[in-house]
Formats: structure tokens, C-alpha cells, sequence
């Protein structure tokens, strides 16, 4: 067991720089890179923010070719702090190097080191994402248990059609749908429009910091929740009902045992191994779903730090959020396997 | 049951006029077996109907929902500008159908004029005369996105272009994408898990792990730096998605491919000098499809997801691709036109629950489990 | 090693002779899965088979008697890589000698039309998407030049012989019973006229009322084309039944191997004796009161004991068994047995 | 109708059961898996219930304490009556209250029987816990010394291993401490041993039968196709073919005097080592489903002796020489 958990950590370490490399290999020979937006704020006479977005990016892709009116002192001299200069492997190794050293570089953009921005960011991306996945774990174990135990009855097929219809409906999709009725469109006006919370939220009172909290939290994390609702209830149902159907469940009634016991005791211990073993995964799943979501409610977390940074080719914080990103599977695979080991005694011993 | 099976199952025969009861079921192989029952789920076996049926039609779409008529004659000559456009990109210039127009002709607008002017010249407009990427701004009274009126029953979007149209060629898209790339992540996964599974021992170690590094990149995130670089065509981001979507199958396929392996009939073959490929491939693998096929609906469930999400992030098909998720975003800026998320989030939605139709009866008919309780 | 001649024995050469015959299966462990180490599921094994005999193999699970017939079916290195194959399968055939231990695929491939095999269950031996006919007609597809006709006629012939009608050939395996399966597994094994068969507990997954068919259906077509079984089973009254000579197997290796009346009637190793005590007997006159209790379980061939495997079990065991792996000695008549202790004991009784 | 034993034992039997009816349910179509099973269990006997797969015998033993998985299956008719009241008529919590305490039951697959994430001792308390009130302590005395009595070593400390840990002769014995431990007056054994090597298969009917010395009284129902352990190990026996009991005797009786062709033929089946050599006598043809049973005799299809009526007359049990009961038509003939 020790060397399972000893291969597992090893893993890693190639699979990290894998994905990095990979990455970095990336923002190294496409067009409209870093060099490129500062080349064109130069021309444009310097100056840092302004038009952001596509629009940005998109002149930036058109200037790439008439880049010749900057002195070539100047670029090489921005190619040397890009670390362009180097080959790839070099400058990739550099790079590692800061990496460790918990240094992840500078966004040109924001002009502050990647660290601060995305330790800024990251409680508010778990935030949503734990509230959202504890609520799906909530709502789902008990659904799916009382759907077994009432296997076929129209409680079960009511509630499979609600299942069926999260199912068809992605978070985000969700999310725009809650926007429009209730956000205020033409509408109801029930939410707010996103973001993490209201402007001036820090001179509020504490009545209506939570409030404002909550308000601002319900959307998001129905969103969030929904994207894992129908998996994890049909996977805790047939779980369930796997394990009621097995042999150590007869033993347990020829024991004499009350049914309550033989389900909740016996057979829910059995089935609940791979829905524990899921809330690893999770991690991954709740980054993924912030990008989408945080886009969706304009929620400053990780996942929109990410995509603005994709869209301004800003590739220290690219980069940065794809380290943590990747980190945080990493640990929650790492988490799911120490789960397993948990609630599995086979698994323990052998 | 034929006469022979009757005289084996009862060497003793009976005396006339007396009939034992024989088990009812005829010879067939386990596919046709499952398909019979796959047919006998109405919800799931309509819902494929439905679904095939209007995949079909919108294949025909440059027929149905196109700016350009079927057919125009002009001055005694019969033109077919849908086809033509279909098939070889040629357009009419408005010049030569007599329309006083620069560019190319508005159909719509020709037949007007050929109607007024009451001569042998007619135009037969397609059924739903707009099409997918054209600015009906000039048309329209007001700004886009108009909201849902006579003749665009679902609206325009920011740019004036008919949302229904856009929606009926995003169906076409969405489904052949999502066909392509589940196509591709079957191909990856099952070619990676049997070669693990079949081969087994070091092959199975390293290539787990392989499996496992592969597993662990943020798929969406890296996705999107992917597509905001390269900028693919519908083709390469369909084989980028099945890049990180084969991963569920290959472990599905490999653990399939241990059972059957262990089981005696692959001894038998080995024993009786089967090749390696043959054993691989016309023993095992038919053996082990089954789960794997239960699965591809759902499968083509998250392609179709995939799609939207990239398109409504804007890092899906490039513009101006009629694209759904492209048009919620478009609602996601103005939120009071509900008609720009409600339409494509109702075909988005429509179309899932159907293939979730079809799925849950092909895991039925592929996977029957009957649970039973105990008390 | 001297032959004990058999009942049907035909003298001369053995078809098969197996010779330290030892099979060890690779235990991974560790972080880059490296070999931690060895089951000995075969571990220096010897014997041999006679031209038209059958020779019975009995032992308890996990003693290595199923894998002792996959090694000759060289079965085992294209299904579990890094297996460790040691000592010799002499084979005779018609183009000579041969030692499948050590064969490459291709030299291998047109012997398998010559050896064959019965399995266990007869539901997983049979491809479920194959029908009848195509499993029987897959090794004469292999290893025959016949035409696609003349191919058929012959699984026509062999179902017939086999006890099943010629209309069953389009069926597939799952509309049959577990008999008619085994039934049609024979007719398999039987395609290529193989000369020795290698019968996996061909019986022990039917009911009893099924099996006596299956056992007569065996004998019969033993008469019939001159076939030589390598019988493996765990119900000793069956092997005693069809075979003519009977090896005992513990734990990887033999305990001893005689005529199937001197084992049966008269066993000499501890264990032995202590297998048949323990078969119960379909007669409530003859309960057995004098029956030999073993203690505890078989251990796992992973930690096998040192010296004679049987030691932590056996009434008889001595510290000296600890020390060798006791080999196999004639007690008499042919009569081989792995315990120096009985031997001992034996040689003393008679002297 | 009961089948009795050629001897009476004094006193009431311990359990009647009287035209057992089990139905199975799959795809539409009825398999009369029981259909009619009597039988009385007397104390201190041990019965035996023989049949091929499809004979209903499992099924039998299994409705008996209402352990039929719904659906498929359904007891449809019948009596099982066990100190005075009917087992099958009573509420289900009553049941509960029986199993494990008065009847035990032991199965046929020792690796899945037991719970995997719980230890051993855990299990084998359960019942003390529940039908016995015990304090943990209590209870936790009583499970090593149950556990010690079947033959575990060290059986104090194995008490916190899981199932995993022991092999599958071991399971087995954890099996019988746990279904013992109350001391119950019924064990049903089905397939005990079946699943086990034979020097073990010996150790654990060895262990089941020690159960009627530790319990004056008790009694045994041993479910098993092999006639050998029935006749190593039981008094009387019943033998079941296609749902219904086909002859009833006592073992020596039965193995003497063999009446039903079935029987007859099943004897036949099993090698005798007088008889090497020799071809066996086989019965013909093959185990019916039980979806597919004939309307009369449920043998007549395999039958050597088999006459136009069997086919469409089911015969009834009838007791031709004291307390042997057969179900056919011949042996009518001779009475």
C-alpha cells in the first residue's frame, strides 16, 4: 500500500511537467503572443489597460506582420525578458525553476505578480465550487438512497424525469436561462447579474454583507450543483441497488436483522465506496465548471482570470492558472485514492 | 423451437394429441437479440425516430431553410441557385437575373419584382426563405436583435440574422460534430484499452500511467488555450476534443478486455492456433463492445455539451458557423432579448433529452439488470 | 522415469512426457511494478502419458493440476506475460519429437491440430456470438485445406457423433443447456482428430444426471479415434472412473502417481490417503468414522512451506520434512510417492 | 399430507410445511420454480433435500424464512408452520425476529456472503446484538468463543479482520459461527460445501453437524445435488426434481430401495468404484428449464419407464411401504 500511495505521488511529478510542457510549448509558437500586445501598446504610445478583449487581441493578430517599426534593440530586449531568447527547453527549465520557487511571474496586464492574482482569485472559485458540490452531495445521497429503496414506484419515475432534465441541461445553460428570467431583463428581477458581490459590499453592515452573499451565491451554485446532480443520483442509486441485490445483503436478513439495519447499515456502507471515492474527482469538475460558470455570472474567480488571460494572450497568468488548475487535480485524484483506501478495508490490507 | 431441439430437449417423445410446453424463443445472435429489444422501448425506440428523422431532414437543410430560391426562371431559363450554391459555391449575381442590385441577388426580393412584373419569370423560394448567415438588417425595421415577429418566428440575433435558420443549421452541426467526435473516441479508446487490456503486464503498466498523466490535464482549460491559438476548423477541434475524451472508454475497453480475456473460449481459440489479431479482433472485441456501445449516447450527450459550452465561451467553430452556444452568449450580452437564450437552449435541451431517451433504453437492451429486494 | 504400465497402455514410447516441469507466475508490486515475487503454481513436476491412456489428475484448488494442463496447451505465455516455463514437454507426434516448453509460435502452430482441449464451464469456453457451427469449424478452418463444403460436412459428422442434431449448427451457444454445451466443446476438441486431449474438469460444472452422458460420450470417443486424455478433475470417484493411471497433485507438486486402483484402492501418502477419507461415499452403510481430519487450510502458493509442501497439514510430518522437497519414489508396482516417511515405512513393512 | 419418517419421533415435528408454492416471475412468462413441497423436521434430524440445478430445492430452503428476492420471485401458497404459527402468514418483522435466532441459514458462497467492509466480529456479533440484547462485551465474549468453536484460530484476535483476510474455507466457518451463535433449533444449510475443496468440504458438514451436540434437539436442512453427502450425512431425505418432491425416505431406505425412476436413474449416474470400467447408466436427455415443465409427470421427459399417461397425469406422493413416499405412476400400479 505504502508503494501505491509512493506511485501515485511519483506520478505527479511527470504528469505536471507533462501538461506544462505541453502548454508552454503552446504560448511559444502561435501568433499574437505577449511580444506582440506589447509591441502594439508601444506604437499605440505605451499605456497599460485601455481596450481589453477580443478586439484588442484581434489587432494585435493584424499587427504581428508590420512589427518592423520598433527599433530591434527594443525587441530583443523584450524577447530576452520573455524569456524568448533562449530555446524552449531552456527557457521551459527556467520557467520549472521560478515554479518552484513559487514565483509564476508577472501578468503584463495587471502589472502584479501571477501569485497574487490568482491567490486572489482562488477562495472565490472554491467558494462556489465546495458550496455547489456539498449541496449536490446533500441533495443527490439522500435521492438516490430513498429512489432505491423505492425502486419503480412513482416517487422514482417522477424524480428520474427531473433527473433526465438535469441531465440535459448543462450549469451554464442554467445560468443564462436564470439570468434572463430573473436577472432583470424583461423579466423578473430576482438576482443580481453576477459578479462575487455588490460594489461596496466592504461598508455594509453584517446583515447585509450576508445578505448580499447569499443573494449573489444562489445562482452560481445551483449551477454548479445541477452540472453533477444527475450523475451522482443515478450513480447512488444503482449502487444501492447493486448491493441489495448481493449475497452478504441475504446474510444479513437470514440473520434476522431489521431491514432498516440491512439497508442503511450493510448495503449503504457498500454502495457509498464509489460516490466517496468520486468527491476526489470532484476538484477537477468544479474547475472545470468555474470557467464556465465564473464567465456565465462574471464572477472574478480563477476560471474567468483564466479566460481573460487566454483572450489577452496574457500567458504568465495562462500559465499560472494552468499550474494550479493542474495542481488541484492532481490532489484531488490524490484525495480520491486516499478515500478509497479509507472507506474500502480490501483495498487497506492488501 | 424447430422439431430437432424438441426430440433433444425430450428424448422421450409423447404421445399424440399431448403437447409439453418449449421454450418460445428462436434462434438469434445477441445483437439482433438486443436491437428487438431496443425496438420494444417505446420512449427510447420513438426518441431514435425522432431524432434520426430529423437529422435527415436537416441534412436537406440548403433545400428547406435558404436565402436562395430552388429554382428561378429567367428569360426561359431555369436556374437552381440553392444547388448551385450547394454543391459548387457559385453564386448569381442580382446583375444577371435582371435584379437591379449590386452582388449577389436577393431571392426574396426578385420574386417580388418578377411577380409585379407578371411575365413568363418566376422564382420558387425555399420553404423558409432566410438563411443562416445572412443580415436581414436591411429588411427589418429597428435594431438587432429583433425580438420574434411575422416571418422570423424566433427572431434575429445581434446581427440580424434569422435565428430559426441558425438554429435548424446548428442541429445539423451539432449532431454531425458530436457523431465525429464520439466516432474518434471510440476509434482512440477502444484501439488504447484493448491493446492494454489484451496484452496486459508491462505494456498495461507504463501505458496506465500514460493513461493516467493524460487523464489529469484540465481538459477545458487547455482546450480553450488550444483554440484561442490554433483556431481550428470544425474537423481539427472535433479531433482535439476526442483527444481528451477517449480516456473513459480506453478504461471501460481495457477492463472489458480482462474479463473476456479469462474467460475460456480465448484459451480455446489460443489452443486451437488462432492468430493474435484474430483473437483480438473476431473474438474479443465483439465481446466486449457491449458496454461500450450503452455508452455512446451519453457520449454523444457530452460532445453536443462540449460544443455549446466552447461556442458560448467563443472558443468553439470559428464565425460565422451558426452555432448555439454562440447565440447564447450573444444573449448572455443582452439579456432583456430573451428569444437569444430561450430558442437555442430549448433545441440544445429538446435534442439532449432525446439522445438521454435513446440512451437509457440502449443501456436497458444492452445492459439489463433486474433488481430485486429482499425483505 | 520408469513407465508404471497402464491398463490400456500400448507400451513403447509415452505420447507425452513431462519432465520438471515448473511454472511460475510473477508477482508485481512496488512503484514501477517490478517482480516482488514468484507464485510456484507448478514447481518440478514429472510425468508421463501412454499412447491411448488416461491419465487422471486430482488436487484441491490451487494445486496446480489445471495449470499443469494449460502449460502443456502452451496456453500460458501468450496469456500472462513474464510467466516462468522450466524443465521439458517432450511431445511425440508424426513429425517427431517435440518440446512445447520450448517452441516458437510458429513451430507450436500445426501441433495444436494434434492436442486439444476440453474446459470447465461450458458457458465461457463457447464464444456467445459464434454459432455452433463456426466454433467447431474454427480449428479445421485453421489447420485443414478443406473446402468450405467439405469442412461443413465434417462439423456436421462430428456434431452428429457427438449427440447433436445437424440443425442445431446455425445456434448459438446461449440456446443450449450446460450439457449440449460440453457436448458441443468436445465436438471442438475433437475437429482436428487431435491425439491427446487435455480435459479441464470437463464435468465438474453439469449435473449429475448430465454428467454420466458426458463421461460415456468421453469414453466412447476414446474407443473410437484412438485418443489419449490428460483427464484433470477434483472428484476422485470420476477420475478413478475413466482413468487408467491417477496422479495426485498438493500445492505444485505431485504426491504421488500410480494405477488408478493402486491409488485409489490403496493410497500411500499422507495425502492421499487423507483425499479419499475425505470423499464421501454415495452408500449410508459405509459412513466414514475412521475419517482422516486435516487440519487447517491449503497455504497460498505464494508462501509455500519449505521442504515437502503437505508438512503443515500432515499427521506424519517430521522435522526432516522441512529440510528437501521430498521426490518422487517407487513404493512398489510402479507405484510413485513423494513422502521419504511411508516410503520408509513401506520398505520396512516389506523387508 | 406430510411425508413422515419410518420411525416417529416422539413429539410434534419442529416445522411443517405443507404445499409449498413458489413462483418465479421473468419476461412474462411463470416459472413454477416450487409448486407443492410438504415436509415435516423433526427434532434432532437431519433432512436432506437433493434435486439437479432447476429442481426448486434452493428455492425451497429459501422460502422457508421468506428469503425470495421480489421480484422475481413470490411465495404464492402454503404453510410453514414453526412453533405453532404460520411463518409465511406472519408480518414480516416477526419473521426477522426467527431468522438468525430459531433458524439459521447457511449459504453456498462463502467469498460473497459475508460483508466486505465490516471485520468479522462485527458480523458474527450482529445477531447476539439484536435477537439476544447483549452488551457489546457480552456479545463480543460470546462471538470469540463461537468462533473458536467452529475452528478459527486465535480467534480473539482474527474477531477485527475483515472477510478478505480469510480464505474460503475459513469464510465458511465464520458462516456458521454466525448463524449459530444464537443457538438456533433449525439450520438450513444450501450448499454448504459445494463450493469448497473436498478435505474442507468434510471439516465444515463435520462443523454443521456438531450443532445438534451443542443443542439437544436441533435439526438440520442440508440443500445439496451430491447423494454422497446426503447419505454420509443425513437421516432422512427428500429428492425434487422440476419443482416438486419425487420420493421421501429415510436415507437407508432410499439408497436400499430406490423407487422413483429419477432416483433410480441418479444412482445409476454416480461412478461405483466396484463398477470400473464399466459404462454408467445415464439418464437421457437433458435438465429441463423451468420454464419449459411438462403438465403430467415432470420427468416424463426423460423417463426410461415413462407411459402414455405420464404425460399428461402428474402422479401423486404416496406412501408405498411405510414412511417412503414416492410420486409415480408405476409404483401406484403396484400397490
Amino acid at each position: 500500500m505504502g508503494a501505491y500511495f509512493a506511485r501515485r505521488f511519483l506520478l505527479m511529478i511527470p504528469t505536471f511537467l507533462g501538461i506544462t510542457f505541453m502548454v508552454f510549448l503552446i504560448t511559444r509558437f502561435v501568433p499574437g503572443g505577449p511580444i506582440e500586445q506589447m509591441v502594439l501598446q508601444l506604437e499605440q504610445g505605451g499605456g497599460k489597460g485601455g481596450e481589453t478583449g477580443a478586439a484588442a487581441t484581434a489587432g494585435a493578430a493584424q499587427n504581428t506582420g508590420r512589427g518592423s517599426r520598433i527599433p530591434p534593440e527594443v525587441m530583443a530586449e523584450l524577447n530576452k525578458k520573455f524569456g524568448f531568447d533562449k530555446p524552449v527547453p531552456v527557457a521551459y527549465a527556467h520557467w520549472l525553476w521560478d515554479v518552484v520557487r513559487l514565483d509564476l511571474g508577472k501578468s503584463y496586464k495587471y502589472d502584479t505578480p501571477v501569485i497574487d492574482l490568482v491567490t486572489a482569485r482562488f477562495p472565490v472559485s472554491i467558494y462556489f465550487g465546495l458550496i455547489g458540490f456539498t449541496l449536490a452531495y446533500l441533495v443527490c445521497i439522500p435521492l438516490g438512497v430513498m429512489k432505491a429503496i423505492h425502486h419503480g414506484s412513482a416517487f422514482d419515475l417522477v424524480s428520474s424525469v427531473v433527473v433526465f432534465v438535469g441531465y440535459s441541461i448543462p450549469g451554464w445553460a442554467l445560468g443564462t436561462l436564470l439570468l434572463v428570467y430573473f436577472g432583470g431583463g424583461s423579466f423578473w428581477n430576482l438576482i443580481p447579474l453576477g459578479g462575487f458581490r455588490s460594489p461596496g459590499w466592504e461598508q455594509m453592515d453584517w446583515w447585509n454583507k450576508i445578505t448580499d452573499q447569499v443573494h449573489h451565491t444562489i445562482a452560481p451554485v445551483i449551477c454548479f450543483a445541477i452540472g453533477s446532480f444527475a450523475t451522482l443520483t443515478v450513480l447512488m442509486k444503482n449502487s444501492l441497488m447493486e448491493n441489495l441485490g448481493q449475497d452478504y445483503v441475504r446474510t444479513a436478513f437470514a440473520k434476522g436483522l431489521p431491514e432498516k439495519r440491512v439497508i442503511f447499515v450493510h448495503a449503504l456502507r457498500n454502495s457509498l465506496i464509489p460516490v466517496c471515492t468520486g468527491l476526489g474527482h470532484a476538484i477537477g469538475i468544479i474547475m472545470a465548471g468555474s470557467y464556465l460558470i465564473e464567465f456565465t455570472f462574471n464572477i472574478n474567480g480563477l476560471g474567468l482570470l483564466g479566460y481573460n488571460s487566454v483572450i489577452e494572450r496574457d500567458y504568465a497568468v495562462v500559465m499560472g492558472v494552468l499550474v494550479i488548475n493542474t495542481l488541484l487535480v492532481l490532489v484531488g485524484n490524490m484525495l480520491s485514492d486516499v478515500l478509497y483506501v479509507v472507506v474500502d478495508p480490501r483495498i487497506r490490507f492488501s | 423451437m424447430s422439431t430437432a431441439a424438441k426430440t433433444s430437449a425430450h428424448p422421450n417423445s409423447p404421445p399424440p394429441g399431448v403437447v409439453v410446453p418449449e421454450s418460445r424463443e428462436e434462434s438469434a445472435s445477441v445483437l439482433v437479440r438486443r436491437w428487438r429489444k431496443f425496438k420494444s422501448m417505446k420512449r427510447g425506440w420513438y426518441s431514435f425516430l425522432i431524432l434520426l428523422s430529423l437529422y435527415a431532414l436537416s441534412l436537406l437543410n440548403p433545400l428547406l431553410i435558404n436565402q436562395r430560391a430552388l429554382i428561378v426562371s429567367h428569360q426561359g431559363e431555369l436556374r437552381f441557385p440553392a444547388v448551385t450554391e450547394w454543391f459548387t459555391d457559385r453564386l448569381y449575381a442580382a446583375k444577371d437575373l435582371g435584379q437591379r442590385a449590386i452582388g449577389e441577388c436577393n431571392y426574396r426580393k426578385l420574386k417580388e419584382q418578377y411577380d409585379a412584373a407578371g411575365g413568363d419569370d418566376w422564382v420558387l423560394l425555399a420553404p423558409y426563405p432566410f438563411g443562416p448567415n445572412e443580415s436581414l438588417m436591411e429588411e427589418l425595421e429597428g435594431r438587432p436583435p429583433h425580438p420574434p415577429q411575422q416571418g422570423h418566428w424566433l427572431g434575429t440575433d445581434d446581427r440580424g440574422r434569422d435565428v430559426f435558420a441558425r438554429l435548424a443549421y446548428g442541429f445539423r452541426i451539432s449532431i454531425s460534430f458530436a457523431l465525429l467526435v464520439v466516432f474518434l473516441d471510440y476509434l482512440i479508446g477502444v484501439a488504447a484499452g484493448a491493446t492494454l487490456g489484451f496484452f496486459g503486464g508491462r505494456v498495461d503498466f507504463y501505458g496506465q500511467r500514460l493513461v493516467e498523466i493524460w487523464a489529469a490535464i484540465p481538459f477545458l482549460y487547455t482546450v480553450i488555450i488550444i483554440e484561442s491559438t490554433l483556431k481550428p476548423g470544425l474537423f481539427m477541434l472535433a479531433v482535439l476534443l476526442a483527444l481528451f475524451g477517449w480516456v473513459g472508454i480506453s478504461y471501460y475497453m481495457r477492463g472489458e478486455f480482462y474479463r473476456e480475456k479469462a474467460k475460456d473460449y480465448v484459451a480455446a481459440a489460443i489452443a486451437q492456433g488462432e492468430s493474435r489479431m484474430s483473437i483480438m479482433f473476431t473474438h474479443i472485441l465483439p465481446n466486449s463492445l457491449t458496454p461500450i456501445i450503452s455508452f455512446a449516447p451519453f457520449a454523444i450527450v457530452g460532445s453536443i455539451t462540449a460544443l455549446v459550452s466552447l461556442d458560448f465561451l467563443g472558443f468553439g467553430l470559428q464565425p460565422p458557423t451558426p452555432s448555439w452556444g454562440e447565440l447564447v452568449n450573444q444573449g448572455k450580452q443582452n439579456i432583456q432579448d430573451w428569444h437569444l437564450v430561450t430558442f437555442p437552449l430549448a433545441a440544445l435541451f429538446a435534442t439532449l433529452m432525446l439522445v438521454v431517451f435513446i440512451g437509457e433504453a440502449v443501456r436497458e437492451a444492452f445492459d439489463p439488470k433486474t433488481y430485486s429486494r429482499l425483505r | 522415469m520408469t513407465a508404471p504400465s497402464g491398463v490400456h497402455s500400448t507400451g513403447g514410447e509415452p505420447l507425452l512426457d513431462v519432465q520438471d516441469l515448473q511454472v511460475h507466475f510473477p508477482v508485481h508490486g512496488g512503484v514501477f511494478s517490478r517482480v516482488m515475487g514468484w507464485v510456484k503454481a507448478v514447481d518440478g513436476v514429472s510425468f508421463h502419458v501412454n499412447p491411448g491412456e488416461t491419465l487422471g489428475f486430482v488436487g484441491e484448488s490451487g494445486s496446480g493440476k489445471t495449470t499443469v494442463g494449460r502449460a502443456i496447451m502452451n496456453l500460458l505465455r501468450p496469456m500472462t506475460p513474464d510467466v516462468h516455463l522450466g524443465g521439458k514437454i517432450l511431445f511425440r507426434s508424426e513429425s517427431g519429437v517435440f518440446d512445447l516448453n520450448n517452441l516458437d509460435r510458429a513451430t507450436m502452430h500445426p501441433l495444436r491440430a494434434e492436442i486439444s482441449m476440453i474446459f470447465q464451464d461450458p458457458y465461457s469456453s463457447l464464444n456467445p456470438r459464434m454459432t455452433v457451427e463456426q466454433i467447431v469449424d474454427g480449428p479445421l478452418k485453421i489447420h485443414t485445406k478443406l473446402t468450405r463444403q467439405e469442412r461443413r460436412d465434417r462439423v456436421l459428422g462430428i456434431l452428429d457423433r457427438v449427440g447433436l442434431q445437424p440443425q442445431y449448427a446455425n445456434r448459438y451457444p446461449h440456446e443450449f443447456s450446460g450439457g449440449q454445451r460440453q457436448r458441443i466443446g468436445i465436438a471442438r476438441a475433437l475437429a482436428t482428430r487431435p491425439k491427446l486431449v487435455i480435459a479441464d474438469e470437463p464435468v465438474s460444472a453439469l449435473d449429475v444426471s448430465v454428467r454420466a452422458q458426458v463421461i460415456n460420450l468421453m469414453q466412447d470417443l476414446q474407443d473410437e479415434f484412438k485418443l489419449t486424455y490428460l483427464f484433470v478433475a477434483h472428484d476422485l470417484s470420476v477420475v478413478h472412473h475413466i482413468s487408467n493411471r491417477i496422479a495426485v497433485m498438493y500445492l505444485g507438486s505431485l504426491a504421488e502417481i500410480g494405477t488408478s486402483d493402486q491409488v485409489y484402492e490403496a493410497p500411500v501418502h499422507p495425502y492421499s490417503k487423507a483425499l479419499l477419507s475425505a470423499v464421501p461415499q454415495p452408500d449410508p452403510h459405509r459412513r466414514r468414522s475412521d475419517r482422516i481430519r486435516l487440519q487447517g487450510d491449503i497455504p497460498t502458493p505464494l508462501r509455500k512451506p519449505s521442504g515437502c509442501g503437505f508438512r503443515t497439514r500432515c499427521p506424519v510430518a517430521q522435522e526432516r520434512c522441512a529440510a528437501t522437497v521430498p521426490p518422487l519414489v517407487d513404493v512398489g508396482a510402479g507405484q510413485m510417492v513423494a513422502c521419504p516417511i511411508v516410503a520408509e515405512q513401506r520398505a520396512q513393512k516389506s523387508a | 399430507m406430510s411425508v413422515q419418517p419410518a420411525q416417529k419421533p416422539a413429539g410434534a415435528p419442529l416445522l411443517q410445511v405443507k404445499n409449498l408454492q413458489t413462483h418465479f416471475a421473468v419476461g412474462g412468462m411463470v416459472a413454477k420454480a416450487v409448486s407443492g413441497v410438504s415436509f415435516d423436521l423433526h427434532k434432532g434430524e437431519v433432512l436432506g433435500i437433493v434435486g439437479e440445478s432447476g429442481s426448486g430445492k434452493s428455492v425451497t430452503a429459501l422460502s422457508l424464512i421468506r428469503l425470495i428476492p421480489d421480484p422475481p420471485g413470490k411465495i404464492v401458497g402454503g404453510e410453514v408452520i414453526f412453533n405453532g404459527q404460520d411463518l409465511l402468514k406472519m408480518p414480516i418483522e416477526d419473521v426477522r425476529k426467527i431468522r438468525g435466532r430459531d433458524i439459521g441459514m447457511i449459504f453456498q458462497e462463502p467469498m460473497t456472503s459475508l460483508n466486505p467492509v465490516f471485520t468479522i466480529g462485527k458480523q458474527v456479533m450482529e445477531p447476539l446484538l439484536f435477537h439476544e440484547k447483549l452488551s457489546k462485551a457480552e456479545a463480543r465474549n460470546r462471538a470469540i468463543e463461537a468462533l473458536a468453536g467452529v475452528g478459527i484460530p486465535d480467534a480473539a484476535r482474527r474477531l477485527d479482520d475483515y472477510p478478505h483476510q480469510f480464505s474460503g474455507g475459513m469464510r465458511q466457518r465464520v458462516m456458521i459461527a454466525m448463524m449459530m451463535v444464537c443457538n438456533p433449533a433449525i439450520l438450513i444449510a444450501d450448499e454448504p460445501s459445494t463450493a469448497l475443496d473436498v478435505t474442507i468440504q468434510a471439516q465444515v458438514l463435520e462443523l454443521m453437524l456438531d450443532l445438534r451436540r451443542k443443542r439437544e434437539g436441533a435439526a438440520i436442512i442440508l440443500i445439496t445435488h451430491d447423494l454422497a453427502v446426503v447419505a454420509e450425512t443425513c437421516d432422512r431425505v427428500l429428492v425434487m426434481y422440476g419443482g416438486k418432491v419425487q420420493e421421501a425416505s429415510t436415507v437407508v431406505d432410499l439408497f436400499e430401495n430406490p423407487m422413483h425412476p429419477y432416483t433410480r436413474g441418479l444412482m445409476k449416474s454416480i461412478p461405483h468404484a466396484q463398477d470400473k470400467g464399466k459404462r454408467l447408466t445415464a439418464i437421457r436427455g437433458n435438465v429441463p428449464s423451468i420454464f419449459d415443465l411438462p403438465d403430467g409427470c415432470k420427468f416424463c421427459t426423460r423417463c426410461p419407464d415413462v407411459m402414455d399417461r405420464c404425460w399428461t397425469v402428474e402422479p401423486e406422493l404416496r406412501e408405498v411401504t411405510p414412511g417412503h413416499w414416492v410420486r409415480c405412476h408405476l409404483t401406484e400400479d403396484k400397490k
